[in-house]
């Protein structure tokens, strides 16, 4: 419909756009440090670090079960996934067998968390683009999933649930019928975010053909999750390395086949995470309906002391592949903790593919790539 | 067609000063008329805007700011005092006024705005004789006087001195100015079949007649894109490009607050006042009764509906209805980029306008 | 799990570790890291720097993986943290933020890093925080960095 | 290429106007059934938890609740299992145990175990507290845990605690009165916690002070009170080996204890070392001092009166009232001179001395000899200061101990002599500027040029001559 003038002939004297850490649609405390000339951009420099709370030193001083709720906090949008990661890294170190239920209850619940926070990145994509409506909306869905994760856990954001080793509590009465009901009420709404949003014209003038991300620049930027998806590579950890009990589930990855404008661009990151939330809907049903029992804690040691040696887990959260790289020297407390944040790599790649568009487009483009700066700044 | 001025003045002739301070006493009556006209439109608006996009969105909006104890309903219709609190707070709120802003004409650019929205209301006839001074050249008079706020919305962009306002002037200029000539060419589409330019003749040809949008399917058209560009030209969903809140913070109004803001807040809902009122008048037969088009053999007596009194309930049902279409955009659609804007209004508008334009030219010698 | 065509390849330079990762030199990382990326690993995971508390030698332990043949491969290298090792921010794009960040909290010097700057930590930031031996500042820019608890002992 | 540009441009407005359609249809039906639909809680009259609405199910499913700490505390027993596990140590507790005479009954909890000791002090800071639910696993009486949900019948939920200030928000749950604390013998405890509180109130509030200086002020009026360090296992220190340290101070406490003299005590601990099989070259020079060790006057009391007592609060009180009973040569006896310059010299000098653990009529002397050479000495100050000197003997070699003192002088002076320029400002550039000398390893006199000619605009000559006379 409409090619992006070719940059060559405007060279007008460039402007510094300052698009600074307080900014309306910056996903949270990040600078964008821009080059325009008019309303083209030429250049983006991201500036992070305005939430760095030094994790990685925090570990340092923390024995293993405390630094649970700390990960929670690094992304507040997925924090179960984050337990997940860093319970399945210090349990690899540990070899520890879990028990069937203990599989069962952590993927239903990161099945759930992987809902809420695509229901979150969808929302703010559409809030990005304009439209305020789809924003209430998947966020009134996501607190009926909160609510779940509040009766289970007892909170609703950052929930220290899963410890290495096991669970702090096991589910209570009647959660399987609620987490049905929800999934009932959930499947029709999807349907309408589709009429709401994605088959918009609007929508889809916005954000189709907009920041095209090219397979190579993916993978060389190290960009991984749904926007990796996105660009036609079906990679996803559940499905090429699956770890703890994915292989039993049967789901497929979606894959962005450029429906309404070329592979890799913003719609196609978008809409790959729609298909994403149905998959994790039939992981669901699936799971809820297996589930065994058994004692959640069996498999927990009282002292985590894991011998000396280094581990390095990969998980695979809403956001990409978060990496766990554990050092152990037999103390209870782990020499090096770092986390390889997937939202990190994914920011790095925006100035690739945000050189020659207009500044709505580079808030697009950074909503499709559904960052977290808690996760980026650790 | 006696406008309010000439009646007041021959009212008041037996005081016997001299003539010109009685005009001016008598100019005032349907100023301050129509500022409460204005105010009471936007307290009215901001409620219904307010409600309509919460229910939209699965919530209740404003419930708990009463009216001198009355808290509105309790289940989902609360909160009536809540504009009158917003209001309030918008006076007595801190006017912050950047250092290196220029500041006079920051304080001047609202009120060109306002009295770009102001003056445009003496044309626009209320009902069958209630217009502040009738003009012959009434669609003329209103076009030109609405394209006085794009001055204002550039000088207020300009002088607070941020490069975000400025981005919103520039992207303001360029909407508001080029989504003129749509309005023009549908407006004058109606001219030509009307033969004047008086709203008052606009709506007595369309008694005799039928209402323009039904005239011919040029006419319905052309309705719907004078509509769309409406909406452009008072800086709606999907076009509120130049005050876009996920990109340029707050556009043109990035740097006021408190009173200043106010006036732009008031001066928004009285253009889109103006323009629901005028598409109502040219195209839905103004304060015509729809029972007449459908003249399916309603006895006569039932004609009564038609008075002037009525009239201006009919005009205004019409007006809201067209103001709740603009708010129901506006909780619905996502926002166009700039160059997208551009090529709906020159590629898309002005072809369809331009070819209107021939067709009913060539409707009328037929018919 | 590990691959060995690395080790094999480079049989004299490189001893292969328990946890099937392999330790080089670190001046001849140049040669082998354009070699890692010609077998195949497009895939950098991760860059972890650490700190062997003895004698201030500082490690880099590189993550790869290989999309096409889904085979990993993990590269250790320990030496003193005065030296400069390569850096590989233009082999692998993903290397110039994570190297970056290995010399804003690590103090590990990089050759030839596109824009070798802080990234986390404010620019005028003294020290590296994640060293064994750091000690916090008692004030920066005039502000008391650690936390005052008087009002709770 | 004219066809399907106008073929795609028609499809393109009518595939627009479709999908508008399609979205405004929504809209309106959600304003249309806008009563079931609607998904928002009206807080101030409807809380959460409440009756189950359409939102999903009853909050009796809940299985744990997070929300505001609340502790039991007639059923704790002290056992510190919370303070440890919580990650950001927002929990404080002190415990008090009655001695072994004493037959104090703790009472029993609601477990029926008996308790062994009371617990005066059980803070939990909720700014500080992130909820976490950490501490509520270990606790063996759970009678810490929060409140509401599965807990409500031991306690409502209460999500609305603010307070108007910050330090409102340290909740004390230990509700033991001061008779208790005292029949259990905890005098020293209620001393402690009246100082603490007084230092409090005495206005150091939030506004940045730096470790350093808050333990200044505490070590001005005690001697060091954090921990007692015992100048006797001091020597040991430069022993390497973990173990042997170990054993040496084992035997060195076991001889204080016994009442041997020093002799009799480094025997003790050769024997010891030598059957450890750990004897090594710092090892004997370490046996070496300890024989030939010059005790100090604080010292000499301490062994004669050390009654067998284990607990550490009565060493403590040993050690207090020994200060304030004799008429020992301390700090607080400069307080007589009324001049603050010449007491703030005096004071200066002192801490000097004492860091050089001269004895007390040389640390007089060179108090004296510093006074007259910045011409501050009056007659009266000085006959004050001689009469301190209650051993007789003259210290002859009085130009040795100055070498001492000036020999010391080249190396750095101490960062806490800084703490005397009354601006926060000027004292923190400073230390800072004192921070790079000492980095470079200068020497004070170029650390005090660097610090007088870096501020010298912005410092007044009182300051001035402060920092001069550091020299």
């Amino acid at each position: 419909m409409y090619k992006i003038l070719d940059k060559s002939i405007i060279g007008a004297d460039e402007m510094v756009l300052n698009m600074g850490p307080q900014h309306p649609s910056t996903h949270g405390v990040l600078r964008l440090k821009i080059i325009t000339d008019g309303e083209i951009v030429s250049h983006i420099e991201p500036i992070i670090g305005y939430l760095h709370r030094c994790f990685e030193k925090h570990c340092e001083n923390l024995s293993y079960e405390q630094i649970v709720p700390f990960t929670d906090r690094c992304d507040y949008l997925a924090a179960m996934h984050m337990g997940h990661a860093y319970s399945i890294a210090v349990e690899k170190l540990l070899d520890i067998e879990l028990p069937q239920r203990v599989e069962y209850i952590r993927v239903i619940m990161s099945e759930f968390q992987r809902i809420a926070s695509h229901l979150i990145a969808i929302g703010a994509f559409g809030l990005d683009v304009g439209a305020i409506t789809p924003f209430t909306w998947t966020l009134r869905d996501r607190e009926r999933i909160l609510d779940l994760f509040e009766q289970v856990t007892g909170a609703r954001l950052l929930y220290n649930y899963i410890w290495p080793g096991g669970l702090a509590h096991d589910l209570p009465p009647n959660f399987i019928r609620n987490s049905i009901d929800f999934l009932d009420y959930f499947e029709p709404q999807i349907i309408e975010y589709d009429n709401l949003l994605t088959t918009n014209k609007i929508f889809i003038e916005r954000s189709a053909d907009v920041g095209v991300m090219p397979k190579e620049v993916a993978i060389n930027y190290g960009v991984t999750g749904p926007s990796l998806r996105g660009s036609g590579i079906p990679f996803d950890l559940r499905k090429n390395e699956p770890y703890s009990i994915y292989d039993k589930f049967d789901f497929d990855v979606p894959v962005g086949e450029g429906k309404m404008g070329t592979i890799g661009d913003s719609w196609d990151r978008y809409y790959v995470r729609v298909l994403e939330m149905k998959e994790s809907i039939k992981i669901l049903r699936q799971a809820l309906s297996q589930i065994p029992d058994g004692d959640v804690q069996s498999a927990m040691p009282k002292k985590i002391r894991p011998k000396k040696g280094e581990v390095y887990s990969r998980y695979e959260t809403a956001r990409g592949d978060v990496g766990f790289y554990i050092r152990s020297d037999g103390k209870n407390i782990p020499t090096r903790l770092k986390m390889r944040s997937p939202a990190y790599c994914n920011l790095s790649v925006l100035n690739e593919i945000s050189a020659g568009w207009m500044i709505s487009d580079v808030i697009t483009i950074l909503g499709s790539l559904d960052i977290v700066l808690g996760e980026i700044d650790r | 067609m006696t406008s309010i001025v000439d009646y007041l003045l021959n009212l008041l002739s037996f005081i016997e000063i001299d003539t010109s301070l009685l005009l001016i006493f008598v100019i005032l009556i349907p100023g301050i008329g129509l500022f409460l006209v204005m105010t009471v439109n936007a307290m009215v608006a901001v409620y219904m805007e307010r409600k309509v996009s919460a229910f939209m969105q699965d919530r209740l909006g404003p419930m708990e700011v009463g009216l001198l104890g009355f808290k509105g309903g309790k289940k989902f219709w609360g909160g009536i005092g809540q504009t009158i609190a917003d209001a309030i707070k918008l006076l007595t709120k801190e006017d912050i006024v950047p250092d290196n802003a220029d500041k006079k004409l920051m304080l001047l650019a609202p009120f060109i705005i306002f009295i770009g929205a102001f003056v445009t209301f003496v044309a626009i006839p209320f009902s069958e004789n209630l217009v502040v001074s009738d003009f012959n050249i009434g669609i003329f008079y209103i076009m030109a006087m609405s394209s006085v706020g794009v001055i204002g919305i550039i000088l207020a962009g300009w002088s607070s001195n941020n490069k975000w306002s400025l981005y919103g002037a520039m992207r303001a200029a360029a909407q508001i100015i080029s989504y003129e000539i749509p309005i023009g060419l549908s407006l004058l589409l109606v001219v030509i079949v009307a033969g004047s330019l008086n709203l008052g003749d606009i709506v007595q040809w369309q008694s005799n007649h039928r209402w323009f949008i039904l005239h011919s399917p040029f006419t319905f058209i052309a309705f719907f894109i004078y509509f769309i560009s409406v909406v452009a030209e008072t800086n709606r969903t999907p076009f509120d490009i130049p005050e876009a809140e996920s990109e340029l913070v707050a556009g043109w109004m990035t740097e006021y607050s408190g009173f200043k803001w106010a006036i732009f807040f008031l001066s928004e809902y009285a253009n889109m006042l103006i323009v629901s009122i005028v598409a109502s008048i040219v195209f839905l037969g103004g304060w015509l009764s729809p029972l007449a088009i459908l003249n399916i053999g309603i006895p006569e007596k039932w004609m009564f509906l038609d008075g002037p009194i009525l009239g201006f309930f009919w005009l205004m049902i019409k007006a809201m209805f067209l103001i709740f279409v603009m708010m129901w955009f506006r909780w619905t659609f996502p926002r166009l980029r700039v160059d997208q804007l551009m090529y709906l209004c020159w590629k898309v508008f002005i072809p369809f306008a331009l070819a209107n334009l021939f067709f009913v030219s060539i409707w009328e010698l037929i018919f | 799990m590990n691959d060995n065509i690395v080790s094999d390849k480079f049989k004299e330079k490189c001893t292969l570790l328990d946890n099937g990762s392999i330790m080089i030199d670190f001046n001849d990382w140049e040669s082998i890291s354009q070699f890692v990326y010609d077998s195949g690993f497009d895939y950098l995971m991760c860059i972890t720097s650490y700190d062997l508390e003895s004698d201030d030698t500082l490690g880099l332990a590189y993550n790869f993986y290989s999309t096409s043949e889904k085979k990993y491969l993990e590269i250790r290298i320990e030496f003193n943290n005065k030296e400069e090792i390569f850096s590989i921010a233009n082999i692998w794009r993903t290397a110039d933020w994570h190297e970056r960040e290995a010399y804003d909290l690590m103090g590990i010097l990089f050759k030839g890093h596109p824009d070798l700057k802080r990234i986390l930590l404010p620019d005028d930031w003294e020290g590296h925080p994640l060293r064994k031996d750091w000690e916090e500042p008692e004030y920066y820019n005039g502000m008391p960095v650690p936390k005052d608890k008087s009002y709770w002992e | 290429m004219g066809a399907n540009f106008l073929s795609e441009y028609i499809n393109n407005i009518i595939y627009g106007v479709k999908s508008f359609i399609t979205g405004m249809g929504l809209t309106l039906k959600h304003l249309r059934n806008k009563k079931d639909l609607v998904a928002t809680l009206q807080y101030p009259n409807e809380k959460w938890p409440l009756p189950e609405r359409n939102i999903g199910f009853e909050p009796s499913d809940y299985n744990v609740i997070r929300s505001r700490l609340h502790v039991d505390i007639d059923d704790c027993i002290g056992c510190l299992q919370c303070e440890k596990a919580c990650p950001v140590d927002c929990i404080k507790i002190d415990t008090l145990k009655p001695p072994k005479g004493n037959d104090y009954d703790c009472g029993k909890t609601s477990h029926d175990t008996q308790k062994k000791m009371i617990v005066p002090r059980f803070t939990i800071d909720m700014s500080e507290c992130m909820y976490c639910d950490l501490c509520v696993h270990p606790c063996p009486e759970e009678c810490i845990y929060m409140v509401g949900g599965p807990n409500e019948d031991k306690h409502e939920i209460d999500y609305e605690f603010s307070q108007y200030e910050r330090h409102g928000l340290i909740f004390e749950f230990a509700t033991s009165t001061d008779e208790d604390i005292l029949d259990i013998g905890g005098e020293t405890y209620l001393e402690e916690r009246k100082v603490k509180e007084e230092k409090r109130k005495k206005g150091e509030k939030l506004e940045g002070i730096v470790k350093g200086e808050s333990s200044e002020s505490v070590d001005e009026d005690q001697p060091e009170k954090e921990k007692h360090k015992d100048p006797l296992l001091e020597i040991f220190n430069i022993v390497p080996d973990k173990v042997a340290r170990g054993i040496a101070k084992k035997a060195v406490v076991f001889g204080k204890r016994s009442g041997f003299d020093f002799s009799k005590i480094s025997e003790e601990v050769e024997g010891r070392i030598s059957a450890a099989g750990k004897t090594t070259s710092e090892m004997s020079t370490a046996i070496e001092t300890l024989k030939n060790y010059k005790p100090t006057p604080i010292d000499i009391e301490d062994p004669s009166n050390s009654k067998e007592n284990e607990s550490s609060s009565k060493v403590e009180k040993g050690v207090e009232e020994l200060a304030s009973k004799s008429s020992d040569f301390n700090v607080k006896s400069m307080d007589f001179i009324t001049d603050k310059m010449i007491r703030g010299i005096a004071k200066k000098t002192f801490m000097k001395c004492k860091r050089l653990k001269l004895d007390v009529n040389a640390t007089i002397d060179s108090i004296i000899s510093d006074l007259d050479t910045n011409s501050k000495l009056d007659n009266d100050t000085k006959e004050k200061l001689l009469s301190f000197k209650d051993i007789g003997k003259t210290s002859d070699n009085l130009s040795e101990i100055k070498e001492t003192i000036k020999e010391e002088s080249n190396s750095l002076f101490d960062i806490k002599l800084l703490n005397a320029i009354e601006d926060k400002m000027i004292r923190g550039s400073a230390k800072k500027i004192y921070m790079a000398g000492k980095r470079a390893n200068k020497s004070s006199s170029e650390v005090v040029e660097d610090i007088i000619n870096e501020l010298s605009d912005k410092m007044d000559d009182k300051t001035k001559g402060l920092i001069g006379d550091l020299e």
